[in-house]
């Protein structure tokens, strides 16, 4: 019993030193390398301001009312009902990704952005205009490694340039 | 200039303040704390502090860390003794450091020669505690008190049989000063002469310096920081360094008698003297790379269990190993 | 054990206290019951095997009533695990109050608990009247009732 | 009596000029570089979970994004850590412990807000029992996100040190009246 | 040594303990001076793990381990004395066993007494 | 001794420093409003009696004094006092008949140790000396100091343990 | 070289110090704190009296090693009876000595 | 003698010392234990809840019937799916809709990969609770594999609202076989690494044998529920009881153990993990080909939709599912989650809202354990317990 204790003792310490020498690291090497993210990802969405038809499905299947419809800043001349255009809000976005599946013209699609911060709080609600601009982008000091994270065998998670 | 470092170079303003002294001790606290974080990161299969400087493995991480405490604000606060408060770090660090003047770095260099060292270092050991519960119970905080309490506790359980290990060597080389104690490992290190005695003694170095599994002072998951809890910036740096201390003191004294000092020591540093101290440096640094790996390994035992593991196997053991000395001794000893 | 067995054993059980059982769905047994011999009728349905409570939930409608709805299972007998046992007890708008039934099921502590905080009902003898998942001070009217409202948005900006 | 009161205003004189002087000194350009340089590298998250996004910050810590390179050590107790991580929503009865938390960290400290509930509430904006951060801490990076990704914690951590480098965020001013 | 080794170990003792007690007058000082301080209401307050302080914090009692510390006390010293005799092995090896083996034969009933009962938590709660 | 001879000579330094470190203890230990701080002096107390000692030239039985009674006793009677509730100090009325008699007490022991002046300790005593001491005559003395030891270790533990009634 | 004239003069004041405290003090853990300090001086005394003589020193140490073991009993011992105390009175005050004693 | 009165009475400060764990506390997670210890020994403890309650039930009552996926989802964050398909089910029996086949099984897989992951982080919250950091990130670092499959199956790292009424979202990636074998080989292997370095570590087992025993009665008369209730004893498992999706047709075991103590709530979490793996592999052999959205909805979508829906296998939502409308009526789900039995209660006027939303969690249900469990232990324990039982604050307090 008191032996066996002992050798537990001892198979525990090997398996650590075992990791020690042995073993590979998991990790990813953020923000030198960025993990490039499989079509279908939920990150950051992009708005295609030429399809939309303003159906504003969108807005009303967002669970968390972070897609809005915003009037157009200037409204032109003569319309008197101007059409609406969905804007985003991250300060609620949720990347459920309901706004996407739902948008009957692909208007809103997912991009593979998804490590974003922001200094404040403005910069992160964005109007039509902005939204169709492209998706807020993070800032690298330089370029990283985009690679790939592909299941392992022997070491969990192996990454691949592209 | 060749007179200042002829003065360096006397052991009493070398050992004091080179080897084993503040130089060095500052080092090794400035590596072993990031060698821990590493050590167990890559047991964790992960990387540790890196990015500060990435081609030495984010080396200088504690620099950075130390200049965050040096410029953090250390807070005082309303219902704490303040004198116990702000004093008892300073003396606990000053104290963790003090054992390390009666340690040799070679052979003849020593700053006090007595012919107890050995007991005056455990001697000065022993006072700590002292520190750690003053401080416990000035920072007016329950975790900080359960914390005192706990160390309190564990001080009965490992100070006899630390003694009784300790002392087992000194016996079976009939001498108490670490310089003789050496010498008589010049041809068999103590660790054969007497194995039980140095395991129990390494056992014991986790459990007098808060390692895993026995870091129950300050166990975070259950009373958050134990002592040390009200804490901030340097004067938690002071803390914490004052642990760490005390495994660089224990560990080079582990290497001195139990690991033959600096036997077999290589030509090229018997001159001068204090180069032996190389060889002492890189034996202690082993049992300190012994104790930080245990925290990748072990959760922490309760305290019951730690203390009963100190009366019913460690004091029993260091029993025994006593015996095993005499044997020694009386088979012809060393 | 099919669904009519059981809503027969519960009817056996329950044939002296008036009591409407219905079957709802494919494994629901429902059992409406009035507040006086709620706990009668739980300690009887207990005894069949109905060993713990999943769910307590109180449906408020306004100026109408309060529903107590009890959704009991059984882990000691796993047959009877597969059905759901719904006991419901109606209560005046006015004055809801109901007999707890922890003494019955132990497991309802946490459940009446969280009623009593959100809706405000009072299960009588339950131990605890105090917040459970509000905050300590929080007073009005009990957040889940149909009169405490919140913000919603349009779809407009 | 008088001589002690004078003798203590001296002190405090003294004290005053002292501080003046140490803190001309740390804002001097190499020292105050240096410092901001320490304190970018050593950001200690308490350890305060406020809501579910708690997993994903783990996961930050986790081997496979290990925050720990850039020293980022979550750690035990407010008195010594000099970031707060609002991880997600913060209730009403969290608040008041958040408050707490910050108050009692030792200066300079930072606060991130991590996830859509600690900006602006994200699904549970209209809850009735949240606040926003933003309304009683000092906010300095926003992490969008339900939960937000690892890679995305990682981010907010690399631009609250440029901010911290900059110089923006730590600033050694006369010290306020303390009684 | 002796008792007039004079400057060696005064001046060890003093600057060992100078540099540590000094090294943190340091560190305390820069940090009083350096550091920005601003009051907040609640920072002096005691650490409650985030809750307003309640109750007093010291003169809690922790008994459970107590009959430890009354080992220990009254263990430690015969320990201790021993190791001065023990020290004469390398003179008398068997005598200075045998009066081991008995000061341990005299010591190891009550030991194993007060272990046993130092076991039995329901003898140790604070009230 | 003049300054000048008195900062040369470490053993007269470390005297006064030791003398001073007793004295403020001993005076903390007695007046020292927390109870706390008492037993904290009382350890510092014992520090400064070891440097006595050693200057004496008992280097052995400092260590043992530091070990055994302040790392041990002393710890012990701290750690137990951290577990209890600080009442402020109070002093009975007689305090000035005990004042008086305290004066008198130091005057007659100084009177009696004045027959001293003039001489100096001139040993140090070794280890060696005193374990062959123990070795050779006392070891008697100390099986029974291990059993006097023993036996307040049962009376201890039987006193401060509770009463079970089972 | 110090006189022993010196060690001895301390050791009075401790013991007078020690004494008053005795007298004046009716806690028992003061008490205690009080005899602990008589205990110093008498120590540090009987210490300087044997190191004159050069027969005397090493027995004078050895029966000092034994009084200090001893010592260390003794507070065990008055320490365990402050627990007892409390339990006793079934309250966590310890300074009560009075009613201890009726 | 009147100059002592000193004397504290207890009833002012009470004979026990209050130790307040949390909200900011290494061991408490984002609540707060109230714990009243003698010394060592905590004499009681109360959870304190409510520091997370964001009132999801409330909300959903203004909430549409989509909207509510992702709103079920964010209380037990490291278990989403189970909360996610218990509503659905519940959703779906209120509609009177009835998912494909091949649905079933990808609702299943997502189901048994979400089921590992979270076990794997109750055993990593576990194990830096008793101190070993290891544990920790070992077992945070093995979540990640299966967070990626979960990843690529619905685009998302843990917060997936794959299930839909009708169906899922997307189909399977065609490699993700493949992909799955890899990392279940994987994690045996690492299951092997954990058994010597932690579930066999002597301090581990001094620490969780034998510490917060919980009796097969009182873990049936508290209504405790999930792997807790199955280390007393109780082989209770809602997939076999009362059986949903896929698993009618799957082999596997309810893993139970007698001790009912911290190590047996941890070792059956193990065994789940291992019999998970078991179920991952059996659906993935036996999924069926087909549509994977209910043909009601299918029809409703307009013809390009239903091209890109057949053509990359991607569920586009009708338009319908913006203004999804229910029958009146109610309906109860339950669904065996990692932490234990979700129940979902549904109360439907026939408007686009719930009128009554009841969601009864595993952690929530688990609560009262602490005031059971952590009584007569040591203060150490508290951590120990709190671990083993995987309790997971958000979803209690919701
Ligand atoms: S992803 Fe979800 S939360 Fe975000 S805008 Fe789209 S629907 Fe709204
Ligand atoms: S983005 Fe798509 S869903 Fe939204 S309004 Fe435009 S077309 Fe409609
Ligand atoms: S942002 Fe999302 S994950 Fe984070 S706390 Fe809020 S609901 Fe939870």
């Amino acid at each position: 019993m008191a032996v066996e204790r002992v050798f537990d003792h001892l198979r525990a310490i090997a398996t650590g030193a075992k990791y020690l020498f042995l073993k590979p690291r998991l990790t990813l090497m953020y923000p030198d390398e960025v993990e490039d993210l499989p079509r279908g990802y939920r990150g950051m969405i992009t708005y295609n301001h030429e399809t939309c038809i303003s159906c504003s499905l969108c807005a009303m299947v967002c669970p968390a009312d972070a897609i809005k419809m915003y009037l157009p800043k200037e409204v032109p001349e003569g319309e008197k009902r101007p059409k609406r255009y969905p804007g985003i809000n991250y300060t609620r976005c949720i990347f459920c990704g309901f706004c996407v599946s739902i948008c009957p013209t692909f208007s809103l699609q997912h991009s593979t952005i998804h490590d974003v911060s922001f200094y404040t709080f403005e910069e992160q609600i964005f109007r039509p205009e902005e939204f169709a601009k492209g998706p807020p982008k993070p800032q690298y000091d330089k370029e990283p490694v985009k690679v790939r994270v592909i299941p392992d065998e022997e070491r969990g998670l192996r990454y691949e340039r592209v | 200039m060749m007179d200042l470092l002829d003065l360096i170079l006397q052991p009493w303003i070398f050992i004091p303040l080179i080897f084993p002294g503040l130089t060095t001790a500052f080092l090794v606290l400035l590596g072993i704390i990031w060698a821990e974080r590493k050590i167990a990161a890559k047991v964790q299969m992960r990387y540790g502090p890196l990015y500060v400087l990435k081609p030495l493995g984010g080396a200088i991480q504690m620099i950075a860390d130390l200049l965050r405490y040096l410029f953090a604000e250390p807070i005082i606060p309303k219902d704490v003794d303040k004198l116990t408060f702000i004093f008892a770090p300073l003396i606990l660090f000053g104290l963790s450091y003090l054992p390390t003047i009666v340690l040799p770095a070679g052979p003849g260099f020593t700053a006090i020669s007595s012919e107890m060292s050995l007991l005056i270092l455990l001697g000065l050991l022993t006072l700590s505690p002292v520190f750690t519960m003053i401080l416990a119970w000035g920072s007016n905080n329950k975790f900080s008190l359960i914390g005192g309490l706990r160390e309190g506790y564990l001080v009965t359980t490992y100070e006899i049989p630390l003694f009784l290990s300790a002392l087992s060597m000194a016996v079976l080389y009939g001498t108490l000063d670490i310089t003789a104690m050496v010498e008589a490992q010049k041809n068999v290190w103590g660790i054969f002469l007497n194995p039980l005695a140095a395991i129990v003694f390494l056992v014991l170095i986790l459990i007098s310096t808060s390692k895993f599994p026995f870091e129950i002072a300050e166990a975070e998951s259950e009373i958050v920081m134990g002592p040390f809890t009200e804490y901030s910036g340097i004067f938690y740096g002071l803390v914490m360094g004052a642990s760490y201390l005390k495994l660089y003191v224990l560990s080079l004294l582990y290497a001195l008698i139990f690991l033959g000092g600096w036997y077999p020591l290589p030509s090229f540093l018997q001159n001068p003297p204090f180069l032996a101290g190389i060889m002492v440096f890189v034996k202690g640094l082993v049992i300190m790379f012994i104790a930080i790996f245990m925290r990748a390994i072990y959760p922490r035992y309760r305290i019951d269990q730690a203390i009963q593991i100190g009366w019913h196997k460690l004091v029993p053991l260091a029993i025994l190993s006593i015996f095993l000395s005499l044997l020694v001794v009386y088979l012809g000893g060393v | 054990m099919d669904l009519e067995e059981v809503v027969q054993r519960v009817k056996d059980a329950l044939s002296d206290l008036e009591v409407e059982v219905q079957e709802k769905g494919p494994n629901v047994v429902e059992v409406k019951v009035n507040r006086e011999n709620v706990i009668e009728a739980a300690r009887k349905l207990k005894g069949l095997g109905f060993d713990h409570v999943k769910s307590v939930t109180a449906i408020d409608y306004p100026n109408e009533r309060f529903e107590v709805v009890y959704h009991a299972s059984s882990y000691s007998n796993l047959e009877l695990a597969r059905f759901f046992l719904v006991l419901r007890v109606d209560l005046p708008y006015d004055d809801p109050k109901t007999p707890s039934l922890l003494e019955v099921w132990p497991s309802v502590l946490y459940l009446e608990h969280e009623q009593y905080d959100l809706m405000g009902i009072d299960f009588e003898g339950h131990p605890r009247k105090e917040r459970l998942l509000l905050p300590d001070d929080y007073e009005g009217i009990p957040p889940l009732r149909k009169e405490f409202k919140i913000k919603t948005e349009g779809i407009n900006a | 009596m008088v001589c002690g009161l004078k003798g203590m205003m001296w002190v405090g004189n003294l004290e005053k000029a002292a501080r003046k002087a140490a803190v001309w000194l740390v804002n001097k350009r190499p020292i105050r570089d240096i410092r901001d340089w320490g304190i970018s590298f050593s950001l200690w998250p308490v350890h305060f979970t406020t809501a579910c996004c708690g997993a994903e910050f783990a996961a930050t810590s986790a081997p496979k994004y290990d925050a720990e390179r850039f020293g980022f050590l979550p750690f035990v107790a407010s008195r010594q850590c000099n970031l707060l991580l609002i991880e997600g929503t913060l209730t009403k009865k969290m608040a008041k412990a958040a408050l707490w938390v910050y108050e009692q960290m030792p200066e300079p400290k930072f606060v991130i807000a991590m996830g859509a509930c600690a900006i602006d509430g994200g699904i549970f904006w209209n809850s009735y029992n949240i606040v926003r951060p933003m309304d009683i801490l000092p906010v300095s990076v926003f992490i969008p996100g339900c939960p937000p990704r690892p890679e995305a914690v990682a981010q907010a951590i690399i631009m609250l040190q440029k901010k911290i480098r900059k110089g923006e965020l730590v600033k050694y001013e006369e010290m306020e009246v303390v009684k | 040594m002796s008792a007039t080794a004079g400057w060696t170990v005064f001046l060890t003792f003093v600057v060992g303990l100078a540099i540590g007690v000094g090294l943190g007058i340091i560190g305390l000082l820069l940090g009083k001076l350096v550091s920005p301080s601003k009051e907040l209401p609640k920072k002096r307050e005691r650490y409650e793990c985030a809750n307003p302080p309640k109750g007093r914090a010291r003169g809690w009692f922790m008994m459970q381990y107590y009959p430890y510390l009354i080992i220990f006390l009254t263990i430690e010293p015969i320990m201790i004395f021993s190791f001065l005799f023990l020290l004469g092995a390398h003179v008398h090896t068997l005598f200075v066993s045998a009066l081991f083996a008995a000061i341990l034969g005299v010591l190891i009933p009550p030991l194993i007494f007060g272990l046993s009962s130092a076991r039995r938590l329901e003898l140790w709660s604070a009230d | 001794m003049s300054v000048s001879e008195l900062l040369g000579n470490p053993v007269a330094l470390s005297f006064i420093a030791a003398t001073f470190l007793t004295l403020v203890s001993a005076v903390a230990v007695i007046w020292h409003k927390s109870i706390v701080y008492a037993a904290f002096f009382l350890s510092m107390l014992g520090v400064g009696n070891a440097i006595l000692m050693t200057l004496l030239g008992y280097p052995v039985i400092a260590l043992f004094h530091l070990v055994v009674y302040v790392g041990a006793a002393v710890t012990f009677i701290l750690f137990s006092v951290v577990m209890l509730r600080e009442a402020p100090m109070v002093e009975l009325k007689e305090r000035y008949l005990a004042l008086i008699a305290l004066a008198l007490l130091s005057i007659l022991l100084l009177y009696v140790f004045s027959g001293y002046v003039g001489m100096t300790s001139s040993y140090y005593v070794s280890y060696k000396e005193i374990t062959a001491l123990l070795v050779e005559k006392y070891w008697f003395a100390l099986i029974i100091a291990a059993i006097a030891l023993v036996t307040t270790l049962i009376e201890a533990i039987t006193l401060a343990r509770k009463e079970v009634v089972s | 070289m110090i006189d022993i004239y010196l060690y001895l003069m301390v050791s009075a004041v401790l013991f007078a110090l020690g004494t008053y405290g005795l007298m004046t003090r009716r806690n028992i853990i003061r008490m205690l704190l009080s005899a602990e300090v008589i205990f110093n001086a008498a120590l540090l005394a009987f210490l300087a009296l044997s190191s004159v003589s050069s027969s005397l020193a090493a027995p004078g140490g050895a029966l000092v090693i034994i009084a200090i073991s001893l010592s260390a009993a003794e507070v065990g011992v008055i320490v365990s009876i402050a627990i007892l105390m409390f339990r006793k009175k079934e309250s966590l005050d310890v300074y009560e000595l009075s009613e201890f004693k009726g | 003698m009147s100059e002592f009165v000193e004397t504290i009475s207890r009833s002012e400060d009470g004979r026990f010392l209050e130790l307040l764990i949390g909200p900011q506390h290494p061991a408490s997670g984002h609540m707060r234990l109230v714990a009243e210890v003698d010394g060592d020994v905590v004499v009681s403890l109360r959870p304190n809840l409510g520091y997370v309650h964001r009132s999801v039930e409330k909300i959903a009552e203004v909430k549409k019937f989509l909207q509510i996926i992702p709103l079920v989802e964010r209380p037990s964050l490291a278990d989403t799916t189970a909360n996610n398909l218990a509503y659905v089910l519940a959703l779906e029996r209120l509609l009177g809709v009835e998912p494909p086949p091949r649905a079933q099984y990808l609702r299943t897989l997502l189901a048994e990969i979400n089921r590992i992951h979270s076990h794997f982080y109750g055993i990593g919250i576990h194990g830096v609770m008793i101190g070993s950091s290891t544990a920790f990130m070992w077992a945070f670092g093995d979540r990640e594999p299966l967070i990626h499959l979960a990843q690529e199956l619905t685009g998302a790292r843990i917060t997936y609202s794959y299930i839909i009424p009708g169906g899922v979202r997307r189909d399977m990636p065609p490699d993700f076989p493949d992909k799955v074998e890899k990392v279940l080989r994987y994690i045996e292997r690492r299951l092997e690494d954990y058994d010597k370095l932690y579930v066999r570590n002597p301090v581990v087992r001094a620490r969780l044998e034998g510490v917060g025993v919980l009796k097969k009665e009182d873990a049936i008369r508290l209504g405790i529920t999930g792997p807790n209730l199955r280390a007393s004893g109780v082989p209770y498992d809602v997939r076999k009881a009362d059986p949903y999706c896929a698993y009618p047709d799957i082999d596997f075991n309810v893993i139970t153990r007698e001790e009912g103590d911290a190590m047996a709530r941890f070792l059956v979490r193990v065994g789940e993990i291992r019999e998970s793996m078991k179920i991952i592999r059996q659906v993935l052999k036996k999924m069926p080909d087909g549509p994977i959205f209910a043909e009601k909805y299918y029809k409703m979508l307009p013809p390009n939709l239903k091209k890109y829906y057949e053509e990359t296998k991607e569920v586009k939502f009708p338009g319908i599912f913006a203004n999804l409308r229910a029958p009146a009526g109610e309906s109860v789900a339950r669904v065996e989650g990692g932490r234990g039995e979700v129940v979902i209660y549904i109360v439907s006027k026939g408007g686009m809202n719930p009128y009554r939303f009841r969601i009864v969690t595993p952690s929530f249900r688990n609560a009262v354990l602490f005031e059971h469990l952590v009584r007569n232990v040591r203060v150490a324990d508290i951590p120990a317990i709190y671990g083993s039982l995987d309790y997971f604050p958000p979803e209690a307090d919701r």
